[in-house]
């Protein structure tokens, strides 16, 4: 159960001006908290692009190779019907059947391991530091369990300077 | 931005000048080798209407955006507009075409003296009168339209006049019922009835979802050409990014379409509809399938990454394969209905090619040198330049 | 009656006597544990008839192998000790209903007859049969049979009602009192001389002959013309042109299988036949057989006599106005002693005229047989009506009915029930209840044929045997035992049959009569040189007389009728055969009822359209045909239905025509002139299997003319090269290595008497849906004759063409099915696996043919949920259930099904083939649709080996395949339909 | 980031953030309006007319529809496609618009997606209850069983099982990942215990972090880079159940981008008719305005004239095939017996949406909705159109036959109809109609009030 310094602005451009600016002063915020999607703040923050889009693309190779795969292995392999005359390798008729497989492998996988990633799912236990983040503040919390009594004061002062308000303690 | 008006240089004029020479002698080559009639009107056919088409894409690119009130394009609008100058140049052509004996050699529905049962039902629309009346009126309509989109988007830019802005949205969408219509028989007048027993519903937006994949790419290309020149410096990531989309999102379009047209007649699999696929499949096979490839395949697979189309480094070699992929298609569109098996790719087809390239880029940029590069007061332009996007 | 069929049972308990040994015996406690269970069970489901199928199985094994009957019967195929459950047996019989006659092997399978098949061995019928013929095994199973003697309506024991019925003819016969014996035509040499015996035991017994279907006008006629009343034997087959006069010879008239079977061989062209007959129809109403003349001639019935008086005239020298007859009788001249001129006249008259007019041709001895006879029509109608007049009168003081319905064909029925109800002693034969065995004091039901031995003698010397397919089910007795009961003899009637034929039929031979009877009974067939005495030459002069004074064609205005039998119930009779109800008509594809059909012009003069009423001189109301071809004035209407009497599917079901019936010239008319026709409001619907009558100008069914034929062997087909050039696929056509089963069916040859499609119900358990499902187009058969007019209305021309699943190699069916319940076979099949289907109906849909049918219900009993059952007649029930093919898998609801090419036979004769180690012979293998048929339309085979005639006749360039330009490879062929027009 | 100052806001009134929360969650507070009941109660009997209908059709068979030999689908895959098509606006609308960045997307596409969920399940409800043996359905799903029997690929039914079941997950998922931040704010706004529990379960603890929301941003991209060809894909595979058949009127090779545009044509108007209304009563004028009405109207506008141009191109080609299969099953169209419906089509389908080439229809609600509703009618017709009269008479004259519903038909279509609309008004109590979040992420640049301020 770790302490943290947070504080909050009511407007996402005054919060990126902020986050760059004790950023500047070697602070790292643990985590920011917004309503919505800020763009830009990631750019602030200095985050690097999320890599979810390859394990998308793995997902869905793997789902088009087990799809295609296994309707030839049916037709031509498992038990070859004569259906209409139709050749018993009949790729057109395997298309839809594997681009379906392909969506539906990428879309879940890339969604599973974003939930793992993020740590959330199912009543996830996390901890809601301030119920006006959801709705119209944002907010900066930095790490404060290790922290001496001056360090702790550079920064709460430091956030004053960026703009910040309700500065305080929690845990 | 100083840069702002194009100056049409003695080195672009003789670059293509020099491509509309080889491009005759080719012709000539084909005239006097003895290559038949049959292949040359082809090639005239295929050129044509290729470069045509992407003409027309430059319109439709600008008309679309336009009735949409996107405000990205306007950084690139003018491009369009260019482009859709060479309509009036394919007109001529395909007129020239029709009237020196293309169409006997192209056509086999002109040949009124044996008709089959099955042709004589389509009498009432495949004569010749009646031929020519639509290429007119298609004609009449594109030319008029385009002159005045590009006439109300260079008054537009005078003082960024809200009146103009909207009619310019008129007129676009004018344009934009027109060609919804005209894409379709057009295409089915000048192909489709090449194997004049053969139908599919599909066709006429096939033949326009090619022309859009090779359009875009066309576009991309003529915009790296001119940022190389040193202009369109405002353009950044941004816009590529999303000319990268385009490309990407028509070329899996086209591929969509290609394949609903085939798995259809391929399952039913009736001798009426089988036609077509059987001589593609049995005298053009690597045609056909090189046709999948780079029009879908090397797209589909470059462009996935987000990267990619972003940087001219990736996206303007995909252009190329895009532009060189959806020749081939048209290519074997229209070969193996007018010149069959005996049909190949050799110095008529590649030089006449070069021709038109030349042809289409002298007319393009002689246009693009009529007005300022971009519309500074068009209404979205401040949005366009600040425009980006983080995905 | 569950309980009644257990009655039966315990018939086999109560004769110990008839278990010989341990092993039977065995076999008996087996079948009482059986019937435990089967009484505890409660109500019909899967589970009860799987018992009471093996239950079936069991008893029949048991019936068949050990009953006193069958032992002696020879089995056509294996001997009796062999009979084992899961092989079919077949034995010989005979088919007569006092109506039709046609020779027939019987198929039983696990002791129970399921379907009926034809004699190839005789040389009557040769193979051919009917939809009745077809049909007449359901009738073994109907439920409205009777199942025990009753006395005044209480069941008895034959002991009883034998005591009292032979004291009350004694009492009668002994004060002089008059007994009649009432029975249709027999052709039964062994019962005529039991009615003999009976004669001899109660003297001043009569018998008297009464045919519903009756042609007591030719029989005069040539009692006049030869001193002897008798039926010619026809022969079609050596006649080159045929004028038929409203004689409906193909479809009911006298013995249509032969007519038939005679009449195609003269159509066929392929085989290198050239030659065709021409044939030339005059009738009012559109009949089978006129649908299927090169030339129909539309007259009213007042009419057919003057025409034919012209046509005596014409052929006489004499001039005759009518431009027709003019052209007709030249065409007659040029083939003398090869043309034949039937008519089904009620009018003695009439019939003496075609016989001059036979004469002049010469056909006599060549086409028309004086020394042969046909002995299915004997009666003479005004023996009946003499017999009702007395009845009337009292006189008669005892009737025995056997096989007769009187109270319901009839035309007089008032008078003849009253003259019924003055006779003191009735007794009746009949098997099934009817108006008429339901007034009588005794009756004593009789055997279905199936369970009885019998003889027949269809024409002179030729003979033919009836022996009992399995034991009779309910407690009944063969009537020719009853009467020889009566008479004081103890014989059995087999012993007696037998008796009668070493006598009376058998030469003696080195091999001796005991062999000679067994090649009898196994063959069911024998023909004796026996010949009639010959007859005088005919004298045309009194027909000459009658022509001259009859030859003005007068076009009155009043309107006429025109009663006809249709192919499917006849006399009504069948009525309560599902089977046959359901069955459409060949003309007007309705079914489970009768109809006035009437000409547009009628129809717009009285404001009428189809389905709505009119009454008929004040009998009906009618629902209203509009008939195409119908002569604008008359109204046909078929007999036969609105049975008050005689089971679910018969009662009720059309009106009753027979009151409409005149009585002139000494014989009953089909035919009557200035009837009273009167709109009645409202609408009645007639169930339609096909709605749609016209081709749209497609080349669905191909025809051309006999000329056109010789000097193009395409014409009409051209279009099969066009197609044929742009065949190209762009996957590669699959081959089949060893059997590619393939059909070939010639359009000359079918004439749809819709004898395959009972045959095809039969064989493949095709459910009954009734007439609320066909309304909603719902019907199963398995095999359709599509019918379209073509030309003008007033008289069009009528095409056939029998449809049932193509088996298309590109099918595009199967494609469809997510679940690959419809694939196809290595030999070309398309097949079905029903319990896999789940019904998506998807394949129907994409079936260009529309053959595929789906089980909107629960029709069979064989759906997973209990109480949903559809059954609107009586098809489910234990009794009719024994009558399924057992290699058929019944369909449940939900599920698609659908011609199948008869795979279970294929299997049959391949397992066969595969025993005897050789290849399957071409022609081994017949589907049941090709079996039935009488004209051999149909031909089934192996499209690999090019020898085998289906492949024959698919390298005929009459052949051509419906929709082959849709290259879905159908693996069934139709020949271009020939029309001799061309003269 | 500059939006120019000619765009109409997307957002009116003078709203701030926790202005626009509390706006968007009133609906789900307090007790359920009289008309919420009212409209409850009507759905849910509708919905039991359905339960009846299927017990009919699965107890007595398929016979107690009007179908027949010839006929094989009539109503049931009508209905079936009418509601597929209507579950294509959602996805559609979050996926094509995000990739195009349509702005005014974020107001409707909430209640859009779900509308889309709840169309599809009824979508799918009737390929299983057109099953003859409903019992045995699940033989269409390739299982390894005793008779090594899989299933046929071959098969467009087959496809659609796939495609239907990823159409329906993905959009789940889609919808749902959306849907998540928002519920965080339920529950960070909800009072009571039980309530906070429930929804913080649902929240899957979101916590509105940045590093969360990237990534959130980016999946939810790449899921509309993939739902924007399922989307395509699902109508495409459902226009091959046609087709690819042999049928005239069914094989045509238009059918799939056709087929795809009507679909967002009817999801469109479908979506119209239910926002029309409850932008009124649940008080959202200000989030969903006539501006979003109208680009909507300029959607079916455009889909509109392309299934227009669509049923000219078939028309036409059916006479120049010059097979005379095709040319019967398009004159029988217009002009046999089931023209009416034709004609019905023709007019809903292509005349009325023309009508709002005029800004003063376009903008009009009146006029909006009950064009929406004559293109929800048009677009049934049109399915009716394709399955009916073109299997009532093909190829063979002897088997063309007519169609006639039955009550039990006709209550199967009304029964999902109750059941779409019994799990609306659910939805509009349980989650927010809009997208809370991203309203706000869009207010900056298109909210009347901040635009104003920008510009001063």
């Amino acid at each position: 159960m770790s302490k943290f310094i947070s504080a909050y602005y009511h407007d996402e451009e005054d919060l990126i001006k902020g986050v760059r600016q004790i950023r500047n002063q070697g602070i790292e915020p643990a985590d920011v908290r917004t309503p919505f999607p800020v763009h830009g703040l990631d750019k602030a923050m200095g985050m690097k692009r999320s890599r979810l889009t390859r394990v998308a693309f793995a997902g869905g190779a793997i789902g088009g190779l087990i799809g295609f795969f296994f309707q030839a292995w049916v037709f031509t392999v498992a038990y070859p019907i004569n259906f209409g005359g139709k050749p018993f390798f009949a790729v057109p008729s395997f298309m839809p059947v594997t681009f379906e497989m392909t969506v539906l492998f990428a879309a879940f996988s890339m969604v599973i391991a974003f939930f793992i990633h993020n740590k959330l799912g199912p009543g996830a236990k996390t901890i809601i530091y301030d119920e006006q983040v959801t709705d119209d503040r944002f907010q900066i919390l930095i790490e404060a369990d290790d922290l001496d009594e001056p360090e702790q004061q550079r920064i709460e002062k430091a956030l004053k300077e960026a703009g910040a308000q309700g500065i305080q303690l929690t845990s | 931005m100083d840069n702002n008006t194009f100056i049409l240089s003695k080195k672009v004029i003789n670059i293509s000048l020099i491509m509309i020479a080889i491009g005759l002698i080719s012709l000539a080559y084909g005239y006097f080798g003895g290559l038949g009639a049959g292949r040359i009107a082809a090639n005239i056919l295929m050129n044509t209407f290729y470069f045509l088409g992407i003409a027309l894409i430059g319109l439709f690119f600008v008309a679309v955006h336009a009735i949409a009130e996107s405000g990205w394009q306007v950084s690139v609008q003018r491009i369009g507009e260019a482009m859709s100058r060479f309509i009036p140049v394919g007109g001529i052509l395909l007129l020239a075409l029709f009237s020196l004996g293309g169409l006997s050699s192209l056509y086999e529905w002109t040949h009124t003296e044996h008709l089959d049962a099955i042709l004589l039902k389509k009498v009432g629309y495949l004569n010749v009168p009646f031929f020519m009346i639509r290429f007119f009126i298609y004609f009449a309509g594109w030319i008029i339209l385009a002159w005045l989109i590009r006439k109300t988007s260079l008054k537009l830019d005078v003082d960024g006049d809200k009146f103009y802005f909207n009619r310019l949205r008129t007129v676009s969408a004018i344009f934009i019922v027109f060609y919804a219509v005209t894409s379709v028989t057009s295409s089915f007048d000048w192909l489709m009835s090449i194997d004049a027993h053969w139908f599919s519903t599909l066709y006429g937006w096939y033949v326009f979802s090619s022309m859009l994949a090779s359009g875009t790419a066309v576009i991309i290309i003529l915009l790296y050409v001119l940022k190389r020149m040193g202009y369109m410096t405002h353009v950044n990531a941004e816009h590529v990014h999303d000319l990268g989309k385009y490309l990407f999102g028509f070329s899996i379009f086209w591929a969509y379409l290609w394949f609903s047209q085939y798995m259809l007649i391929w399952y039913a699999n009736i001798p009426e509809e089988t036609v077509y696929f059987y001589t593609r499949l049995k005298y053009f096979n690597t045609i056909f399938f090189l046709n999948l490839v780079l029009n879908l395949a090397v797209p589909l697979l470059v462009l996935m990454t987000r990267n990619s189309k972003r940087m001219f480094a990736v996206l303007l070699p995909v252009s190329v394969v895009v532009f060189i992929g959806h020749w081939i298609d048209m290519y074997q569109i229209v070969m193996p209905g007018v010149v069959g098996k005996e049909a190949g790719i050799g110095l008529l087809e590649i030089g006449l090619t070069v021709g038109y390239a030349g042809l289409f880029i002298l007319v393009f940029f002689h246009s693009l040198s009529k007005a300022p590069l971009v519309p500074k007061n068009h209404p979205y332009f401040k949005e366009s330049i600040e425009y980006h996007t983080n995905y | 009656m569950e309980k009644k069929y257990y009655k039966s049972l315990e018939e086999l308990r109560i004769a110990p006597d008839e278990f010989q040994n341990g092993e039977m015996l065995g076999d008996k406690k087996s079948l009482l544990l059986m019937e435990q269970e089967l009484k505890q069970s409660t109500g019909p489901n899967r589970r009860d008839f799987l018992k009471l199928f093996g239950f079936t199985v069991a008893s029949a094994a048991v019936a068949a192998s050990c009953e006193q009957p069958v032992r002696k019967a020879i089995p056509f195929l294996i001997q009796p000790e062999e009979v084992t459950p899961g092989k079919a047996n077949y034995y010989a019989s005979t088919f007569y209903d006092g109506n039709d006659y046609c020779s027939i092997l019987v198929k039983v399978r696990d002791g129970r007859p399921i379907k009926i098949e034809g004699n190839t061995l005789s040389a009557v019928t040769g193979g051919g049969t009917s939809a009745r013929t077809q049909a007449s095994v359901l009738d073994l199973y109907d439920n409205a049979r009777y199942r025990e003697p009753l006395n005044q309506g209480q069941e008895t024991s034959w002991e009883q009602i034998d005591a009292e019925i032979m004291n009350k003819l004694g009492e009668i016969s002994g004060r002089g009192g008059r007994i009649v014996l009432l029975s249709p035509t027999l052709i039964s040499p062994s019962t005529k001389a039991a009615v003999d015996l009976f004669k001899n035991r109660y003297p001043g017994t009569e018998l008297v002959q009464y045919d519903t279907t009756s042609a007591s006008a030719i029989l005069k006629a040539n009692e006049l013309s030869f001193g002897k009343a008798f039926i010619p034997a026809y022969h079609f087959d050596k006649a080159d042109v045929i004028i038929g006069f409203d004689a409906d010879f193909l479809g009911t008239w006298l013995s249509p299988v032969e007519f038939t079977k005679q009449y195609v061989s003269k159509r066929k062209l392929h085989e290198g036949n050239k030659a065709m007959s021409r044939h030339i129809h005059f009738e009012s109403g559109m009949s089978l057989t006129g649908s299927n003349a090169d030339k129909r001639i539309v007259i009213k019935p007042s009419q057919q006599k003057a025409y034919v008086a012209q046509l005596l005239l014409a052929l006489s020298g004499s001039a005759a106005e009518n431009p027709e007859i003019i052209k007709i009788a030249e065409e007659l001249s040029t083939a003398k002693g090869r043309s034949l001129v039937v008519s089904n006249s009620q009018d003695a008259e009439t019939q003496l005229m075609i016989n001059a007019i036979n004469e002049l041709l010469g056909n006599y001895g060549n086409t028309l047989l004086t020394d042969v006879h046909l002995k299915v029509r004997q009666a003479d109608d005004a023996a009946m009506t003499k017999l009702t007049e007395e009845m009337a009168q009292g006189v008669v003081d005892g009737i025995i009915l056997y096989d007769v319905n009187p109270s319901y064909d009839f035309p007089d029925r008032e008078k003849w029930v009253a003259g019924l109800e003055k006779t003191s002693l009735k007794i009746t034969f009949n098997s099934v209840k009817s108006e008429t065995s339901e007034t009588a004091n005794y009756v004593c039901p009789d055997h279905h044929y199936l369970e009885s031995w019998n003889d027949f003698e269809v024409k002179t010397g030729h003979y033919s045997l009836a022996q009992p397919a399995i034991r009779h089910i309910f407690n009944t007795r063969q009537a020719q035992e009853s009467l020889l009961k009566w008479a004081g003899s103890e014989k059995d009637f087999r012993t007696f049959i037998q008796e009668y034929w070493q006598q009376n039929i058998y030469q003696t031979d080195l091999t001796g009569f005991v062999s000679f009877w067994n090649k009898c009974v196994h063959d069911g067939v024998y023909v004796s040189e026996k010949k009639e005495t010959p007859v005088p030459a005919l004298d045309i002069s009194a027909a000459s007389a009658i022509a001259s004074t009859n030859s003005v064609i007068v076009a009155d205005d009043s309107y006429q009728l025109d009663l006809y039998y249709n192919v499917s119930v006849g006399s009504g009779k069948h009525a309560n055969n599902p089977w046959l109800q359901e069955l459409p008509d060949p003309v007007t594809k309705i079914c489970w009822d009768n109809y006035a059909a009437i000409s547009q012009k009628l129809a717009d003069e009285m404001g009428l359209e189809d389905e709505s009423l009119i009454t008929i001189n004040k009998l009906g109301p009618f629902p209203v045909v509009i008939q195409p071809g119908q002569e604008s004035r008359t109204v046909s209407v078929a007999l036969g239905y609105g049975r008050e009497k005689g089971g679910k599917s018969a009662v009720g079901v059309g009106v009753n025509a027979y009151p409409l019936m005149g009585f002139a010239h000494g014989s009953r008319q089909l035919q009557t002139i200035g009837a009273s026709i009167e709109k009645v409001n409202g609408k009645f619907r007639l169930a339609r299997t096909q709605t749609h009558h016209s081709m749209e100008g497609r080349q669905i069914v191909r025809e051309t003319t006999l000329a056109a034929y010789l000097d193009n062997p395409k014409s009409g087909n051209e279009i099969r090269d066009e197609i044929k050039k742009h065949l190209k696929t762009i996957y590669p056509k699959k081959e089949y290595a060893g059997l590619h089963w393939g059909m070939a069916i010639d359009l000359n040859s079918c004439i749809g008497c819709n004898a395959c499609i009972v045959a095809c119900s039969a064989e493949n358990n095709v459910p009954v849906v009734g007439k609320e499902q066909v309304l909603m187009a719902r019907e199963m058969h398995w095999i359709r004759i599509d019918r379209y007019y073509t030309g003008d209305p007033e008289n069009p021309e009528l095409i056939r063409q029998p449809v049932m699943c193509q088996h298309c190699d590109n099918a595009p069916c199967e494609n469809v099915c997510p679940v690959a319940a419809t694939t196809h076979s290595d030999e070309g099949i398309n097949q079905m696996a029903y319990n896999r289907c789940i019904g998506t109906r998807y394949c129907n849909n994409n079936c260009p043919y529309k053959v595929r049918r789906f089980n909107f219900f629960d029709y069979t009993n064989a759906d997973a949920l209990p109480g949903n059952l559809y059954d609107t007649e009586e098809m489910t029930v234990d009794l009719r259930k024994l009558v399924l093919n057992p290699d058929v898998t019944t369909r449940a609801k939900g599920v698609i099904e659908k011609c199948s090419f008869c795979i279970q036979r294929i299997q049959d004769k391949k397992l066969k083939a595969k025993i005897e180690n050789r290849p399957l012979a071409d022609g081994e293998v017949i589907t049941a649709c090709a079996q039935a048929c009488p004209s051999q339309a149909i031909v089934f085979g192996n499209l690999n080996d090019k020898e085998s005639k289906v492949s024959l006749m698919f390298a005929d360039e009459r052949n051509y395949h419906v929709l082959e330009e849709l290259h879905v490879l159908p693996s069934v062929g139709y020949l271009t339909k020939v029309k001799n027009t061309n003269v | 980031m500059y939006v120019s100052p000619i765009r109409e806001p997307l957002i009116k009134g003078n709203k701030d953030y926790s202005q626009v929360t509390r706006d968007i969650m009133a609906p789900m507070a307090g007790k359920p309006s009289k008309y919420w009941y009212m409209g409850m109660a009507l759905a849910g009997a509708a919905a039991l007319m359905g339960a009846w209908a299927s017990y009919e059709t699965v107890f007595n068979g398929i016979g107690t529809w009007g179908l027949n030999k010839t006929i094989g689908w009539a109503w049931d895959i009508t209905n079936f496609v009418w509601w597929v098509g209507i579950g294509h606006a959602g996805t559609f609308i979050s996926a094509i618009l995000l990739l195009f960045r349509q702005k005014w997307r974020t107001s409707i596409n909430r209640s859009a997606e779900a509308m889309t969920l709840i169309a599809i399940a009824c979508a799918g409800f009737f390929p299983l209850i057109h099953m003859g043996r409903l019992l045995l359905g699940f033989f269409i799903f390739p299982y390894p069983n005793t008779r090594d029997l899989w299933v046929n690929f071959n098969s467009p039914l087959l496809w659609d099982v796939f495609a239907i079941t990823t159409y329906f997950l993905v959009s789940l998922v889609f919808w749902y990942v959306g849907l998540i931040p928002d519920i965080g704010t339920v529950r960070d706004k909800a009072k009571n215990k039980i309530r906070k529990a429930i929804y913080g379960f649902l929240s899957f603890g979101w916590t509105g972090s940045a590093r969360h929301w990237s990534r959130h941003e980016t999946i939810s991209l790449v899921l509309a880079g993939l739902a924007a060809p399922l989307v395509l894909s699902v109508h495409t595979i459902v226009s091959f159940d046609f087709a690819t058949s042999v049928i005239p009127g069914w094989h045509t090779t238009i059918f799939p981008p056709y087929f795809v545009s009507g679909a967002i044509f009817s999801g469109f108007a479908m979506v119209l008719t239910l926002l029309i209304v409850a932008r009124k009563a649940l008080n959202l004028e200000d989030y969903i305005t006539i501006n979003h009405i109208e680009s909507m109207n300029k959607i079916i506008i455009l889909t509109g004239s392309i299934v227009g141009i669509a049923y000219l191109t078939e028309f036409f080609i059916a006479w120049y095939s010059g097979v005379e299969y095709e040319q019967y099953a398009f004159f029988n169209r217009a002009f046999g017996p089931y023209a009416w419906a034709y004609w019905i089509m023709m007019t809903c389908n292509v005349i009325t949406p023309q009508l709002f080439w005029f800004k003063k229809i376009r903008t009009s609600l009146i006029a909006t909705f009950i064009i929406s509703i004559f293109v929800n009618i048009g677009m049934w017709f049109e399915r009716f159109v394709i399955v009916v009269t073109s299997l009532h008479r093909d190829y063979l004259p002897s088997s063309w036959s007519m169609y006639k519903p039955t009550l039990v038909e006709v209550g199967l279509y009304i029964g999902t109809l109750g059941l779409f609309f019994t799990l609306f008004l659910l939805f509009i109590r349980i989650f927010p109609v809009i997208a809370i979040a991203e309203v706000k992420s869009v207010l900056k640049s298109s909210g009347e009030h901040q635009k104003h301020a920008h510009h001063e």
